[in-house]
């Protein structure tokens, strides 16, 4: 992965999208164990509409793709998925900019910006179980796998996984936390000792997105 | 799933489409973001007051706009608030001169779209005020990392700032008057069943023939605990236990007092907890000063009840007594 | 059994205790005849309307008491008609010289106790006249002996007898206009899920999860058939074309349109219901003149709806029209 | 049985009512199948006060006790079962009138009365699927019995035993009749197959009575 290119985005978006669709009703299970058990549905209303738009959107940079993305999240997703996952790829896209080329570093430049974007919009901070528990470990991992002189040869096959891996785990993790944000919040104690759903499908995501990328580029 | 339903993702917006269709002229309908408003809205002299929030909870919210009450309401889907643009595109369509008062119950989703969404109504100039509803006592203080849910209190929040707004009160004023209410509304809700929301289609949790849960949100959250089910007088005494201490409503006080009915629960087991729940505040030195005894916020077809108490001053009660018309038709 | 109960041999006392209670001084309550009335009444200058028939069918019969619906009801025990007593103290207790109207639902239990009721006090001197409601279309003619069976329908025949009564009408008047209301009214009823009687503590009746009961009778009696569930469409269909053809409703007719919840179905559920059927009245020519979506006569907490059409005049629509009271509060 | 005595009577009244009481959920599940499951319940309602207040009952005469219980039953009882048994008892007392002793005779002649009532107030006739298709049968058969010379012996052990087993047999042949009165002939072709819940009511309180009777005269 010498660099991030639009095809590249292009996978990762589909992928992020056909994942989230696919496990609709896993995600939902999930969130309501503690939670109300809408979160995969949520998804699926904005996810569904990228997929079925996606050949009709704005290709010039990075940008473009992740700003279209952001509004049909925005504009379609429900609960707090929708604002959380809408800033995410609307931050995201405005760090990308006119790009059409990404480094390393600006991957990773964008992904903190969509860390942050959700952390301003939800309030959340790492440790109260949500799917920044595996998201910034994720990125983390990435980080320090891009920067190893080998992840030039193989196109960062082995760095998604490695993120993946880490998103993966940390999403179990998140088991004995206390829920401190969303509805899985009220449910105080009662939370601890089931996963956290937004954790959970990001480990699932960047799974899917690992396996795509290791099929085209490894 | 036992439910009068044809495609389940279409649930919500034929439902909206039956309000409309039945509301004889005095509702309009715009599909695109959910919407139910008043034929007669938005008007230059009157604040517009808007809900969002999940759907599923009927007769809140789509089901009580009208004069007197709500103006609008753009909900989600089943169980989850609305996304941004019901939000946004619902102000920019309805906006006053005088204003536009969103009232969001505390949800994480509900507060982040409507925080969205007034932003990014307030760059096209628009004025607006928020309240956040959260009068459900159910969860130990402790770990309110984000605050309390709004849950059937937000009834008497709509019904006071609606009839302060028909009366000509700015947005400042309604602001003052529904966080009186919210200062003065407490909730705690009890679940004999799960329920299970259309696209779904199975239940939310599961609940043994003999159990009960005590402090359930109205999305199926768990509450405070899962006990046996009691008798009647028992579970009034549950209730009471939670909500007045919270307050605290002591003797001397009047409220109004709600039984509010999570769906599956038949209009007359309602009546025998009222019956119960007046002695017993009676014999406190509380005074009911109105009564409710009804389906006002339910989550789909739960078994189940909520009670409410709100205590008021000679302020509230006038507005309490004030009329409202909306569009689900008694007689 | 997941109900709000002490002893459920004092469910309807309990039940009507909170009824009384919550109706700030609106309704009187007489609980050695199980009797609610309003508390304005008798007026020597307006025929006194009463019901009985059985508990269990919440907010009918009890709960619709005030001003323009009914002056009083005295209903039996859950599902069952009242006892003779009940009808004969609460008939001499409240008649007014302008007479009395017994509006009965048609079964045996409450015909029975109705006519011996009527006898006894017409030995007093009270002048009393008998509606008698049967709406449902539910069983073939042929096997109906006893005449069609009173159900939803019946909150017409209150509706414009009530409306009437309060303008001054005479005990034949009523009768003229109770019989044109139920000459014209037709009801069918599906059941989703059963129902249990608080005393019996199990279900009526079983049925199996992908099962429906088209027919259904309010106190859980077989209906037409048991078929597998199908979609709100086709169920909207299959009322339609037991209703339609029964009258029979013609293009060019005006009705009134009502979806009545049999206690656990959830109000969106009905309104979606009601969506599909307005649309569908309105393609084959006949206009919704007014519409009723929620619940009216319930079978406790039963999933289930029935569909009610009147077909109505200029005097019905007058009628239906007029303000009414009662002591359920929405507001 | 040469006469019937008061005492008789008392015991006749007893059964019945401590018959129905221990049997209301019996009749209820009867009720149910194509009624509406109430039948039990309602008649509980009445004999229970039959029971608590019997010791209270003028006892002048057989017409008097009879009055007392037909009274109670038109009162508490809701449901068909109220007019039609409350209607019974009172056509029965006011047969029975002030006598205190019974000759077979007038014990035929208060039952007739008693069916003649049921039959007016309800305006059912035999072969409609009611008790009535239990309570003719049975009393036509104590008829012919108590006309037998032998039961003048045995005071009429034998021929209530008689009369009880054509009533059970008489319940059990409503199960082909179509119900034509009350909530079940809502069900139309439906209640065919079942028995009647009144008229295995009536089968199982003429057993009861038909034992304690054996018990304390035979
Ligand atoms: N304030 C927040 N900040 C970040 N993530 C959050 C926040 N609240 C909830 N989440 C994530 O969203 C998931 C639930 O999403 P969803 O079901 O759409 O929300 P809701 O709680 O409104 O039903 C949680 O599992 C958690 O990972
Ligand atoms: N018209 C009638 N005449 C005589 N017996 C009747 C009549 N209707 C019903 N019954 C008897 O009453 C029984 C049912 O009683 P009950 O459950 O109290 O009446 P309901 O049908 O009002 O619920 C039936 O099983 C039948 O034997
Ligand atoms: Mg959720
Ligand atoms: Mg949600
Ligand atoms: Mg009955
Ligand atoms: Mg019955």
């Amino acid at each position: 992965m010498a660099s991030t290119s639009i095809e590249g985005l292009d996978l990762v978006v589909k992928t992020t999208a056909e994942t989230c669709v696919e496990n609709t009703v896993y995600f939902s299970e999930l969130d309501a164990v503690v939670g109300d058990g809408d979160f995969g549905y949520s998804l699926r209303s904005g996810f569904e509409v990228v997929i079925s738009d996606f050949d009709t959107f704005d290709r010039s940079s990075t940008g473009a793709i992740l700003k279209k993305v952001g509004f049909i999240l925005s504009g379609k997703v429900g609960g707090s998925s929708g604002p959380i996952w809408g800033t995410a790829f609307l931050r995201a896209s405005a760090a990308a900019g006119d790009k059409t080329d990404l480094s390393h570093e600006d991957v990773i430049e964008i992904l903190r910006a969509a860390i942050t974007g959700i952390m301003q919009r939800g309030g959340a901070s790492l440790g109260e179980k949500t799917l920044l528990d595996a998201l910034v470990p994720a990125v983390d991992t990435l980080e320090a796998e891009l920067a190893k002189p080998e992840s030039a040869e193989d196109h960062g096959v082995k760095a998604i996984q490695a993120a993946a891996d880490a998103a993966t785990k940390a999403a179990e993790d998140t088991k004995p936390m206390l829920a401190m944000r969303g509805r899985a919040a009220y449910t105080g104690e009662r939370s601890i000792g089931s996963v956290d759903a937004g954790a959970t499908a990001v480990g699932v995501i960047l799974q899917a997105i690992s396996a795509a990328w290791r099929e085209k580029y490894g | 799933m036992k439910k009068f339903v044809n495609d389940p993702r279409q649930f919500v917006p034929e439902m909206l489409e039956g309000i409309y269709l039945a509301s004889g002229g005095r509702l309009k309908y715009e599909p695109k973001y959910n919407l139910i408003y008043r034929a007669d809205i938005p008007q230059d002299n009157k604040v517009t007051i808007i809900q969002g929030s999940g759907s599923g909870h009927e007769p809140a919210h789509t089901m009580i706009v009208g004069k007197g009450m709500l103006d609008a309401a753009c909900p989600g889907d089943v169980f989850a608030g609305p996304p941004v643009e019901f939000v946004y595109e619902t102000t920019k369509l309805l906006s006053s001169p005088k204003g536009v008062l969103h009232i969001v119950n505390n949800y994480t989703g509900d507060r982040l779209a409507f925080e969205q969404g007034r932003e990014m109504s307030e760059m096209d100039g628009i004025k607006i005020e928020t309240l956040l509803v959260n009068d459900d006592v159910a969860v130990k203080d402790s770990t309110w990392t984000v605050g309390r849910r709004g849950v059937a209190g937000n009834f008497f929040v709509i019904k006071a700032v609606g009839a302060a707004s028909e009366n000509g009160a700015d947005l400042d004023e309604l602001v003052r008057i529904g966080n009186k209410v919210i200062a003065n509304v407490r909730t705690l809700g009890i679940a004999l069943s799960s329920c299970t929301p259309p696209v779904k289609g199975s239940p939310l949790f599961e609940i043994a023939d003999d159990e009960m849960e005590v402090g359930i949100g109205i999305h199926g959250e768990p509450g405070r605990q899962r006990t046996k089910l009691v008798s009647a007088n028992e579970i009034v005494d549950i209730m009471l236990n939670a909500i007045l201490p919270d307050l605290p409503f002591n003797s001397g006080d009047e409220v109004a007092l709600m039984l509010n009915g999570l769906g599956g629960t038949p209009i007359g087991e309602l009546y025998l907890l009222y019956g119960i729940t007046h002695k017993k505040l009676e014999e406190k030195g509380i005074k009911v000063f109105r009564s409710y005894v009804n389906e006002y916020c339910t989550s789909l077809e739960m078994a189940g009840a909520s009670m409410t108490l709100l205590k008021v001053d000679d302020e509230l009660k006038k507005l309490l007594n004030e009329p409202a018309e909306v569009s689900i038709r008694v007689f």
